[in-house]
Formats: C-alpha cells, structure tokens, sequence
C-alpha cells in the first residue's frame, strides 16, 4: 500500500478542481479513479441520480404481494380442509417452510422495488444482508443449544418444565398483580389450571363444560401432531400409513 | 383527479417553496452525499429494527420448539380474516407510501399528499382492528399474557406464554405503527408547506423506508402466528 | 517535503470563530451554546465529563466492594452469643435487611455502571467523537444532531439507572441473570429502573454507532481511500458496526425482562416454563460483542500512540485494519463460551472452537505493535508510558483467557476470581489504559494546553502497579477456589484479599495524581502547539484546540497517516524531524 | 481449601509440585480434575514463554531504539508477509490443540463411567439437599465459620449448617441436580469442575473420588469406628442472592465400608424411590388399567416395560425411557402403542414431576434394575424441605 505511494502522489488527481459528478466517482474509489474513464450520462441527471420507479411497477408489485397474501391464508386453510375431509395430516415443518418461504418471496419484493434496494448504492445491500447473518446465527445457534443438551446423559435435556423440576406448583407464589396490595393473590397450580378451577368455582361443573364443548365443540379435536418430544417427527404423519386409529388429542 | 399540474417544467412566478430553497448541511460536499448518507444511516437503523424483532422471532422459535401444541393452538384463537384484513391494509398502505416517494420525485405534490393520507389512514385501520378486533375481545375474555392470564377454556399448560409472545410480538410492532402514523402525519404537515420535491424528499423516502419494514415484519409475523399450526 | 496542504491562515475562511473553545461572552451564552451545540468536539468533551463522573461512581462501588473483602466476615462465639465481625458495608444495612445484601448491590452498580454506563460508550463517545471527523479531514460528523441526541439520551438513561441506585440499587448482578432478576425485589421499581436505563442507553449507543460508520463512509478528506484511514478509523468503525448490530439485541432482552417482571412474561421464567438459560443466549449475544465494542477503540488508539510516539510506520497496517474486522465479525459468533457450565455439550464444543477464533486476530495486532517498535525512535513520555503498560497488560489479559476458552479447564476457572481478573486485565489494563494513553496522547489538541509531564508519569507508575497489585493475586485466588461475587469467604483467603486491597488504594492514588494533573493543566498548563508529538495523522493539522469548523481548508490526504519514514510531519519544524538519508523503497 | 468450617480436614500437601501450589493450592482429588491442571500447566507455560519473548522484545526495542535528539529513526519494512504468515498459523496451531485437549478433557471431566452412584441432588436459596439411590439423606451437618450479622434472625440465617455427604472412594459418582428457585452451580474446586444447576432442568456433576492414601487424616467415630476420609468443600458458583457466599456443603470421601455403614445409620425414612413410586401409582389409580405381573389390561403391563422397545401406531419403534414415559404420562395421546386403545388422560398436574421420577424408579425395578444401579429419572421431595405433607398437591 502506502510504500510505494509516494511513488504516485504526483499522479493523483486534486479533488479540488473536480466536477461534482467526477468528485462523486472519486470518493466512490480515490484508489481507481481515472478523470479520462469518466463518461458523462453515467451517472446522473439533473443534480439527482435516484431511480424514479413508475407506478405500473409499485402496483403491479401491490398485486404481486397481495396474490401471495391470498397463497399463504389459502394454503393455511387448505390444509384444514385436507385435514378435515381426507385425514390427511401435513406436517408442521411443511406448513412452516410453505408460509415462510411465501413471506420471505414476499419480503424479497417489498425490499428489492417498495425499498429500492434494486436500484440503490450496493452498500445498503450489504447492511441488510450482515443483518439477516446476525439474525440467522443468532436463532440458529440458540435454537441449537435448545436440541443439544442431553449429549452425555440422556436425561439431561429436554426437561423443560413449567414450575420447574425441582418443586412444581408447590412452592410456586405466582402472584397476579400483586406489587401495591397487601395480600396478593397466590397461584398454587399453574395459571391454566387456575383460570379453570375459578371458571368452575363461578358457574358449577355442568355449565362450565357446555361452555367448554361451545368453546371447542365446533372443531373437531386437534390432532396431536407434535414434533414430539420423546422421538423426532419422521417423513409424514400417521395416517398416512394406518388408517385405524386416528391420532386424536386428550382434549 | 387533482387540478394542480405538476411542477416539472412549469414556469412559474411567485416565492419560492421550501423544497425549492433548501441547502445541504455544512459539512457535505455535495447534496448526493448527504442523500445517500442519509439512506445509509436509515438502513443501518432498520438493521437494528430487525435484528430488535430477531429476539422476538428467537423466543418464539425456541418456545415452539417447546411447545408445539400450545402454539398450533394459539393460532387458532386467532381469527385469520382479521389478520389478513390487517395485511391487505399494511400492503396497501406500503404501496401507497412507495407511490408518494413517486409522484414527490416527478413534483407532483398534490397527487403525493393524497397518497400519504391514505397510507395514514391505512396505518389508522390497521391499529383500529388491532385494538377493537383483536385486543380488546381476547383480552376481556381472559387471552391475557403470563400471570394475567385467565381464559377457563385453554387446551394446554403453556397457552399463557403464546400469549405472552402474541402480544409482545403484535404489541413492538403495533408501537412501531404509531410511531410511523406520526411521522407520516409530520410528512403530510411538511408536504402541505411545500418541503418535499424532486430536490428534496430525503426524509420522506427514509420514512418511507421505516414503513416498509414495519410492513415487512407484519408480513412473518402474519403467518407464524395466524396461519401456522 | 511536507504534501499536505496546511493552513492556508486565518484571512482566507471567512466564518472564522476561533477555537471551539472560545467563549461567547456571558457564562449563559456558554451554558446555552454547549447545551445545543451540534459540534462533534463539544459533544465529544461533554461525554468525556458525563464518563468521568460516573467512572467516579463506578470506582467508588469499587473500593467499597475491597474494603468489605478486607476481612472474609466470620461468624464466632464470644461468651455463649454468636456475633458476627469484619461486616464493613453491612453496618449500612437497615434493619430487616442482610448485611451481604448490602455487598451484592455494590457490587452490582460496580459492574453496571463500569460496562453498561462508562464503558461500552467509553472510547467511541468521547474520544471517537472529538477525533474521528479530524482524523479524517471532515468538518462534523455525519449527523450532528443525531450526536447532540445520543448525549442527552445517554444522560437520561444514566440517570434512570442512577436514580435505582439512589432509591437503594439493585442486587441482581450487572448480568441480571434470571429468575433471580425476576424475583429480587419483587415489590420494587429499582430493578424495572436499571434496566429501563440499559434500554434508553441502547439508542444512545446505536446513534452513536450509526453515525460513525456513516460518517466513515461519506465523510472521508478527498484523497483518503479506505487503506489512508489512521488505524483509530479502522478500530472505531469496526466497533460502531457491533454497535449497531449487537445493541438492539439487548434491548429486546431488557425489554422482555422489564415485561418479566411486570407480567411475568414467562420467556425466561421457569415457573411458567420459559428457560432462564434463554435469557443468557439472548443476554451474551449482546454482551459478548460488547466486550470488543470496549476492547477495539483501544487497539486503534495504542495504533495511533505507538506509532506517533516511536516516530515509526506501522508494522502490517492492513493486518492490523483487517484484525479489526476480523474480531468485530468473529465477535457474534462467540458469546456462548460464558456458559460453557449451563449450555448443551455440543453447543459448548463449537463454541470454545470459535472462541480460539477470535484469540488469532488479536494475537497478530499484538505482535504487529511489538514490531513497530522495531527501529523505532521511542521517547518516553506519559503516553508511551501507557502505550507500553497496555501492551504489558493486555498481553496477560489476552493469554490468561486461553484457560477460560479451553473447555475443560474452564470448567473449573469459570465464575471464579480468575475470571474477575481476566476480565479486568482486558478491560481496565486494555481499554481504560488505553483510554489513558490516548487522553494524554490527545490532550494537547483538545484543549490546548500542556500537561505537567513527571506528575503524569507518577501517576501512571502509580496506576500499573496498583493495577497489578489489585489483580494479579486474583488469578491465583480464583483458581485456588474463590468463587464470583462472595461477600464472605473462607479465611485462607483473607492475605490475598488484603493485598488486593491495597491495590486498589494504589489505583486511587494514580487516579487522583491524574486528576490532579489535568486540572492543573487546564489552569497553568504551557499552550500546546499544534502538533507537539509529531504526529501525521489530520488532526496534527488543526489547531490545538482546533478551530469551530476543524480546518481552515478542507484537508487534501497525499500521503499514508504512518509515513514517518518519509514526510516531514504537518506543522512541525523539520529540523526537530529531518528525513532519513536514504528513503526507503522497495 | 481449608478452614472454612469447623471439622473439616486438615490440609494435607500431597504429591502436589510446586506450581500447583502455586495455582491451586494443591493437586486435584480426581484423575480427570489432575488431566485438567495439565491442560492449564500446558497453558500456562506457553502463555509465560509468548509473553517473555514478546516482553524482552518489547523492552529491548524500547532500550535499543529509544529517541536520541537529532537523530532520525532508520528506515526499516513496514511489513514483511513471511513473518506475518508465520506469526497468524503457530498460534492458530497452538489453538486447535489447545481447543481439542480441552474437548477431551470437557468429556472426561463429564461423563461417568458404568456403575455409577447416582444421587439426587436438589440446590436452593440457600443451601443444599443430597439424596441418595435408596432414599437416605445425610443426617450430618457442620457449622459453616462464615456467616452474616444476625440483624433479623427470622429472615436471615445467622450461620449456615453445610451438609456432610459420604462418598466412598474410587466409586463413580454421578449428581443428578435441579433446583427449587433460581439458577445454582456446583462447585468443589477440589474436582475441578462446576456445573449449573436450573429450576426446570437437569444437569448433571461427576467426580471418581481417588483412593485414600496415607496422607489421608483419620476420623474418629463413635458410631463407626475409625477411618481414613478426605473432606472436599462445595460453593455454590453461581449468584443466587443473600446468602450465595454461605452457600457451602461438605463432600466427605470414606471408605466403601464406611459409606455402607453410614448410609445404614442415616436409613431410608421415606422407603427407596421404587417404593414410593409404587405407592403413588397405587393412589393414582394407575393399576386399574395397568398391570405389573405382565398380565394383559386396559394399558400396557409395566412388567419388562422399560428399557424395552414397542410398536407405535405411528409406525415407530420406541424404546421406552424416561422422556416417553413423562410424554406418555403427561401426554398420553402423543404416542399410542399398538393395540391399546387411545383412552389415558393426561396425568399432568396430577402427577408432579419428581413423583413421575418415583414412579419411573419403580418401572425400572419391574424391569429388573436395582435400587443401587437406578438410573432412572428421581428427585428429593421438596415438601419434605417445608416439613409439609407428602403429595400435597396431588389428586
């Protein structure tokens, strides 16, 4: 670099007596800027060298994103129906990846012509995409902890339990806004428990399970589809291969 | 659809605007400079927007990994129309904002202001269902988060913390909509004083910017929590 | 053969004010003038006072926290009772509340304010802002305002955490680790304060970061390419990048924190099933890369110093402005090797792998400083005093991390008094040297006055044995066994405490000398030239203290900022500084 | 580590050299811990020699070449890209041993070999409680020296009782550990290794005490006669709160006769794990629909169930351990056996955790594992801490 610079310093051009366009590719790249290699029309117009996007590209992408919006919701609901009418039940991964790669498509419009990242300095290209590096070793790596707990002792991960291991509800004293009065409520049962055993306490044991049923008996129920915890899911859910005993859920 | 012609081009007698006038800040050598640092400084902030929302999106991965059950079904507390509904109004509103940028930058002011209204007043709705359709029904029902929670009819354990992440997820974001209602209604308040043109429209494409990315968070967390179960 | 064009006088700028120190007129005018001011170099100054005082608050927790470890606090028998002696802090404990108590929040104002409030904006706030546009021949910084903005953000986040501690403060740790976070004081605001500080200070320290790397991408003099940036340049730009990248993370985190406790969110709440160790996934992957947010700025300024001060070109300056990015890039990818004891083994493995990582890049800077003196011509004043402790200093710090990478032998060193004296010989033997250095190195420029130079080297001498006194004994405590955050501990312990002890009354004693120093430079200090070190970087060509508008004329960059070998340094009489005979080329 | 309580062994310097003195006081007390202070010795001695050369370097550069007046400094390469080759890969070298010596150190320092004891260790605000395989929880205690100001002796403890825990020597042990409030970690520096302890996880600590040599002090004891036995102190690493420096436990390394003895004396006043395991299941009702002499019911039989594999209507083949015993329990629908009905509820908060880990140990001994040997998932009884009723919140 700079020991041979000295080498140069008479060459290198004066920013001083630049063009403003010439001073701009200048700055863009002291190092390789030649006066001569500057064409005129290469850069801009007028003082201002943005990108003027014309209203058939921001309403066809409106339609583009709003199409997408229609897949997503109609994949979600199609899976449902599939669900419901052939027993046929999609994985959640699948699910996942559909929507998600839908909203990253989408996302990739929004950004590239809505944020003019198309026609924009590559810099701010750049910047986005170290973000979305930070995000994915962010989630990545802390998700990955999350699988990789029981490496030695097959026990050792995956216990993740609402009280904890060590006492349960016992010496749980959740309390529900309880900073400011003197005798805070004490949640002895973990907080779904509770909002049941007072729904029962308030309209008696058979009211409480009409509700119950209106609350969920329109839907059949779900099928426990769990990426479960004891196995990974593999390849398709059961139904697919035996069809005797639907997998139905305790609830 | 409006009686004021565009300016380009057009001879005009008169004072002139704001837009007309403006000089770059001191220490730029040029206005392009100051442009594209502006630009660069309004990504560098959406990089920290989103990697602010990474955390969320962290959280939930982690608990759904957790807990399956309990988020397939959170997604089906949720009423899809209203979220949906929700997205349409964000993408138009994104479209809207980005048509502003457009007509500023060809001069036409009138036809801009028009468009940034109805982005506000997207943004209005959008916050209008939130809180009526969505907030204030579950909420009054008992779908609160953590320790507040007390819905009698939940299927799992761990429903309280969907809806610990559903609101905290939903809530930054919609903190993040009224915050861009009020830049926009500053733009539309700049706009009508005549400081927004061809020369001069900085502030309105970095707000533009900003909107586009609470579109964009909208746009994940819209299936990751209505749609996927 | 001087090629950088120098003051073209006084006559020829029109808007000339004089230094931006000068005043205007009333002490009113003044106080309005600094409060509004949009001047990199004020704002800059006026972080520099905010960071001192509360680097006073912080080091006072500090000596409290050694003057309580005096005695290891036991519990005997006198005639049939049981009485506890040596509880020095405990004697400010209320009724009703434990005298360790009073012990753990020391400790952790200790360590909130040193990281969250004095370091982490350390460097980059204060002299980051005053020398970063001079550096590169620019008038102000990307966004002034934005500037005046982080300020008086960091101020008000300062401030919410400060009033946490006035009301009692907090005993969480500065980690805030839950459900200990979440359960503490849970019928009080403090810890929602502190925390809800650490959040506002956040936008301080990305506004800060965001202008920087803008300000290095657009500002630069005409001339000056990437490979033309002084090494400072480099190091602070690769710390606003983790600026801007890491903070917000915390953010989140605090925020979900701040909901734990008032909603009990359940995130990072065992009782509702959240995991605490997600916390500290979310927590370090801030406060990891903050580690080099602090560690960074202090490589570019012993850059700057060791070159200026050995009159010598830097040894491998692309490894060096490379090592930067490279540390600020591998610097995301290692946080979890702070729970090598509660994470997942494979997690751990990769982890402790990537940390060796980071441990090459500094080890090349390292070595390129140590080169750089090779052939030099070294003076000895403060600042290479400094210069040279830091090197001294920073290299135990550095190697002394080796154990605490390596899996097995972390095992037993983590959470240990090794791990506080690993920490301190980075943190204050690297950045608060460094610090040092460079507030000596620039001290001149910024307010134009000379500084008495045997006090300053008493002070230093005072600094770096109190430093090693305090901390060294600690390495071999913590592996002996003493554990972390202890307000008592087993009596064999009790002759390294004191002598630790004593250390940090040394450090007082430098500290003060340095004080003492500075003001009385302000007051009698000699008026410093424009460049009384000889230094080639840009802001050499200002004026000491440099004018409302940096330069004269905007500065045009011809040669490299370290060829001391070949150009006569700007504003100095080149007989002091004749060239080599024979120039070197290649 | 000496001193910090009354009774507790003197110290003896063994075979210790004298930078383990110097660094730790003494040699580990485990094989794995003495393989760890020779990956810090390797570290150490490589950090002195880097840190002299580059130390004389830098000081005879600042001697040699220190500023005369007139002078000018020669003019020397500003770079030179074989040295900084050199300089990048022997340190990059040094690192990828130093981290594969450490990983292997890391799973020798954490995994136990077979036969292991395994106890149950439950950490709380602030103090300690080990349960052994068979039920027995130390009834020994010593008075810590350290302690706080008894301003308010309701609240705060004026002294803290550590625990003693007997260990017998060369004997494989294995912690079983979780905690009842906030975060916890396991310290004896002796071993050289911590491991955190969570309120909703387990973790595990593994140590393989050395045998008692000569050097080992003798106990005289009433009950037991005389042994040799080495004390071994236990922190608490991680902040916890008030008390988080009181926070200490004695692991007291004896011989195997002794541990049998003690472990006699101590008893089992709540039956071994199985057996508690097995009056819960009774009162849960879980033998209405399963058996455990293998005959055919509603449920599977758990005669012969652990540890074994099935057919799952999912296609799957399972064999059945701790993780799908607490799914099928809590979660009985998420994995059905083939021909068994889906008919189980959800035992979830009916069954809390460590009674699951109870009622695991008796599967386990149905299917042919002894109480010394049990693996299986258990915990200590964090109601017998308040002194409250057994199974309180249960049905």
């Amino acid at each position: 670099m700079s020991d041979h610079k000295h080498e140069h310093d008479a060459k290198r051009p004066d920013p001083a007596t630049m063009t403003e366009a010439e001073y701009r590719d200048y700055m863009a790249d002291p190092h390789a800027f030649h006066p001569e290699h500057h064409g005129a029309g290469e850069h801009a117009h007028d003082g201002e060298g943005h990108h003027v996007t014309s209203l058939f590209q921001l309403r066809a992408v409106l339609g583009i994103l709003i199409f997408f919006t229609v897949l997503t919701v109609a994949s979600s609901r199609a899976e449902i129906w599939v669900a419901d009418t052939f027993d046929l039940y999609i994985p959640t991964l699948v699910n996942v990846l559909i929507a998600m790669s839908i909203a990253t498509i989408k996302a990739v419009f929004v950004v590239a012509i809505f944020m003019h990242l198309k026609w924009d300095n590559r810099l701010n290209l750049l910047v986005l995409l170290f973000t979305l590096m930070g995000v994915g070793l962010f989630i990545g790596l802390t998700a990955m902890d999350l699988g990789n707990r029981k490496e030695f002792y097959d026990w050792k991960g995956d216990q993740i339990v609402a009280g904890g291991t060590g006492g349960s509800a016992g010496f749980v004293a959740l309390t529900r806004s309880a900073r400011g009065k003197d005798e805070p409520e004490v949640i002895p049962t973990s907080l779904v428990e509770h909002a049941r055993n007072r729904a029962i306490q308030k309209y008696g044991e058979a009211v409480f399970a009409e509700k119950l049923a209106q609350k969920h008996g329109h839907h059949d129920p779900m099928p426990a589809r769990t990426p479960n915890r004891s196995r990974a899911t593999e390849g398709l859910t059961a139904d697919l291969f035996d069809t005797t005993v639907p997998a139905g859920g305790d609830h | 659809m409006s009686t004021i012609q565009p300016t380009r081009g057009e001879i005009r007698t008169g004072p002139m605007l704001p837009h007309e006038t403006v000089q770059k800040g001191h220490h730029w050598r040029t206005r392009d400079d100051e442009f594209d640092a502006g630009k660069l400084g309004m990504w560098l902030f959406l990089a920290t927007e989103l990697l602010l929302f990474s955390g969320l999106f962290c959280g939930y991965a982690v608990m759904r990994l957790l807990y399956p059950e309990a988020f397939a079904n959170g997604s089906h507390y949720l009423d899809w129309r209203w979220g949906g509904l929700n997205t349409l109004v964000l993408l138009v509103s994104s479209y809207t904002m980005a048509a502003a940028i457009r007509h500023t930058q060809v001069g036409d002011r009138a036809r801009a202001q028009m468009a940034l209204i109805v982005t506000w007043l997207c943004a209005l709705a959008f916050l209008l269902v939130k809180l009526f359709l969505e907030y204030i029904p579950k909420w009054s029902e008992g779908k609160r988060p953590g320790v507040l929670f007390d819905y009698p009819y939940a299927q799992h354990e761990m429903e309280p913390m969907w809806w610990s992440l559903y609101y905290a997820s939903t809530g930054i974001h919609a903190s993040h909509v009224i915050i861009g209602m009020g830049l926009i209604g500053w733009l539309i308040y700049r706009n009508a004083k005549g400081w927004y043109g061809p020369k001069n429209y900085l502030a309105m494409e970095n707000i533009g910017l900003y909107w586009h990315i609470v579109d964009l968070i909208w746009i994940f967390l819209f299936p990751l929590l209505y749609l996927i179960h | 053969m001087s090629t950088i064009d120098t003051h073209a006088g006084h006559s020829s700028h029109g808007g000339h004010h004089g230094s931006y120190l000068t005043s205007k007129g009333s002490l009113w005018a003044d106080v309005a003038n600094w409060a509004t001011t949009v001047d990199h170099k004020k704002i800059g100054v006026m972080y520099l006072v905010a960071l001192l005082t509360l680097f006073f608050f912080g080091g006072v927790m500090a000596l409290a926290v050694r003057v309580e470890l005096l005695e290891p606090t036991r519990t005997v028998e006198v005639a049939g009772e049981m009485v506890t002696t040596g509880q020095r802090l405990g004697v400010l404990a209320p009724d009703g509340v434990s005298p360790n108590n009073i012990y753990n929040r020391a400790m952790t104002l200790h360590g909130a304010i040193m990281t969250f409030m004095f370091i982490v904006p350390g460097i980059p706030a204060s002299l980051g802002n005053f020398f970063l546009p001079l550096m590169i021949g620019a008038k102000d910084v990307a966004f002034p305002r934005l500037n005046l903005a982080s300020w008086y953000v960091y101020v008000f986040g300062s401030l919410f955490a400060l009033a946490s501690a006035i009301v009692g403060g907090i005993d969480t740790g500065w980690t805030l680790y839950t459900p200990y976070s979440t359960m503490t004081d849970a019928d009080h605001w403090r810890v929602v304060a502190m925390t809800t500080g650490v959040f506002i200070m956040g936008f301080a320290s990305i506004m800060t970061g965001l202008n920087f790397v803008v300000t290095v991408h657009k500002l630069r003099a005409p001339g000056m390419g990437w490979f033309d940036m002084p090494l400072f340049v480099w190091a602070i730009y690769a710390t606003a990048i983790i600026q801007v990248l890491a903070t917000p993370v915390v953010g989140i985190t605090v925020l979900m924190l701040i909901f734990e406790r008032l909603f009990n969110f359940g995130l990072f709440d065992p009782r509702i099933g959240g995991d605490p160790v997600l916390f500290q996934h979310f927590f370090w992957f801030y406060s990891h890369p903050v580690v080099y947010i602090m560690i960074l700025p202090a490589f570019g300024i012993i850059s700057e110093t060791i070159t200026c001060h050995a009159r010598k070109k830097i040894f491998g300056y692309k490894a060096v402005a490379f090592a930067s990015l490279g540390i600020a890039a591998v610097s995301f990818l290692v946080w979890a090797h702070h729970m090598f004891t509660s994470q997942g083994e494979l997690t751990a493995a990769i982890f402790s792998f990537l940390t060796f990582l980071v441990a090459v890049p500094t080890a090349i800077k390292v070595f390129n400083w140590i080169s750089t003196l090779y052939k030099g011509s070294i003076v000895f004043n403060t600042t290479m005093h400094y210069t040279l402790g830091f090197l001294f200093l920073f290299t135990i710090g550095g190697l002394t991390g080796l154990p605490l990478a390596t899996l097995s032998t972390d095992m037993h060193l983590h959470d240990s008094y090794y791990v506080v004296a690993h920490f301190h010989y980075v943190m204050f033997g690297g950045t608060v040297i460094a610090m040092l250095a460079g507030m000596h190195h620039w001290w001149p420029k910024m307010f134009g006055k000379m500084y008495n130079e045997p006090a300053a080297k008493l002070g230093f001498w005072l600094v770096f044995l109190g430093f090693n006194l305090t901390f060294f004994i600690q390495f071999i405590m913590g592996a002996h066994g003493m554990p972390r955050r202890y307000a008592s501990y087993p009596d064999e312990f009790q002759t390294m405490h004191i002598i630790s002890t004593f250390g940090s009354w040394m450090l007082l004693a430098g500290f003060l000398v340095h004080l003492f120093t500075f003001i009385h430079s302000l007051i009698q200090g000699k008026p410093a030239t424009a460049n009384p070190w000889g230094g080639m970087t840009l802001e050499w060509l200002a004026e000491s203290p440099p004018d409302e508008h940096n330069f004269a004329k905007e500065p045009i960059v011809k040669h490299g900022p370290y060829d001391y070998d070949t150009v006569v340094p700007p504003n100095y009489d080149p007989a002091d500084y004749p060239l080599p005979e024979k120039p070197y080329t290649h | 580590m000496n001193a910090l309580m009354a009774g507790i062994s003197p110290k003896v310097l063994s075979t210790a050299s004298f930078m383990d003195r110097f660094w730790f006081g003494d040699s580990s007390f485990t094989e794995a811990g003495r393989s760890g202070d020779w990956m810090f010795m390797f570290i150490w001695w490589l950090s002195v020699f880097f840190f002299v050369l580059l130390m004389v370097l830098m000081v005879y550069f600042s001697y040699r070449y220190r500023r005369r007046p007139g002078q000018h400094a020669p003019v020397s390469p500003a770079h030179n890209t074989p040295l900084e080759i050199t300089w990048t890969v022997i340190p990059t070298i040094f690192f990828v041993v130093m981290f594969f010596e450490g990983f292997r150190g890391y799973v020798k320092l954490n995994y136990a070999p077979a036969g292991a004891i395994q106890a149950y260790l439950l950490a709380y605000q602030w103090s300690w409680e080990l349960e052994y395989p068979g039920g027995q929880v130390s009834s020994e205690a010593t008075m810590t020296s350290v302690g706080t100001r008894a301003s308010n002796p309701e609240q705060h403890f004026s002294s803290i009782k550590a625990p003693i825990w007997y260990f017998p020597e060369k004997q494989p042990v294995v912690l079983r550990m979780t905690s009842r409030d906030v975060i916890h970690s396991f310290w004896v520096p002796d071993f050289r290794v911590k491991m955190d302890i969570f309120p909703n996880r387990y973790t595990s600590y593994t140590f393989t005490p050395d045998a008692l040599d000569d050097t080992a002090p003798i106990m005289e004891d009433a009950e037991v006669g005389a042994y040799r036995y080495r004390d071994h102190i236990v922190l608490c690493a991680e902040y916890c709160g008030d008390n988080h420096s009181e926070m200490a436990a004695v692991i007291r390394v004896v011989p195997r006769e002794i541990y049998e003895a003690k472990l006699e004396i101590f008893g089992s006043p709540r039956g071994t794990l199985a057996e508690r395991g097995r009056v819960i299941s009774q009162q849960r009702g879980c033998f209405a629909c399963h058996s455990v002499d293998g005959s055919s019911n509603i449920g599977p039989t758990w005669k012969d169930l652990y540890n074994n594999e099935f057919q799952y209507t999912d296609g799957s083949t399972i064999r059945v351990d701790d993780n799908h015993l607490r799914e099928s329990i809590y979660e009985p629908a998420a994995k059905i056996r083939v021909g068994y009905p889906n008919q189980m509820v959800s035992y979830q908060g009916m069954i809390s955790p460590e009674q699951l880990n109870w009622i695991i140990a008796y599967m386990r001994t149905l299917s042919g594992a002894t109480p010394a040997e049990d693996m299986a998932a258990a915990m200590v009884d964090p109601d017998a801490q308040d002194g409250t009723q057994e199974g309180s919140d249960g049905g």
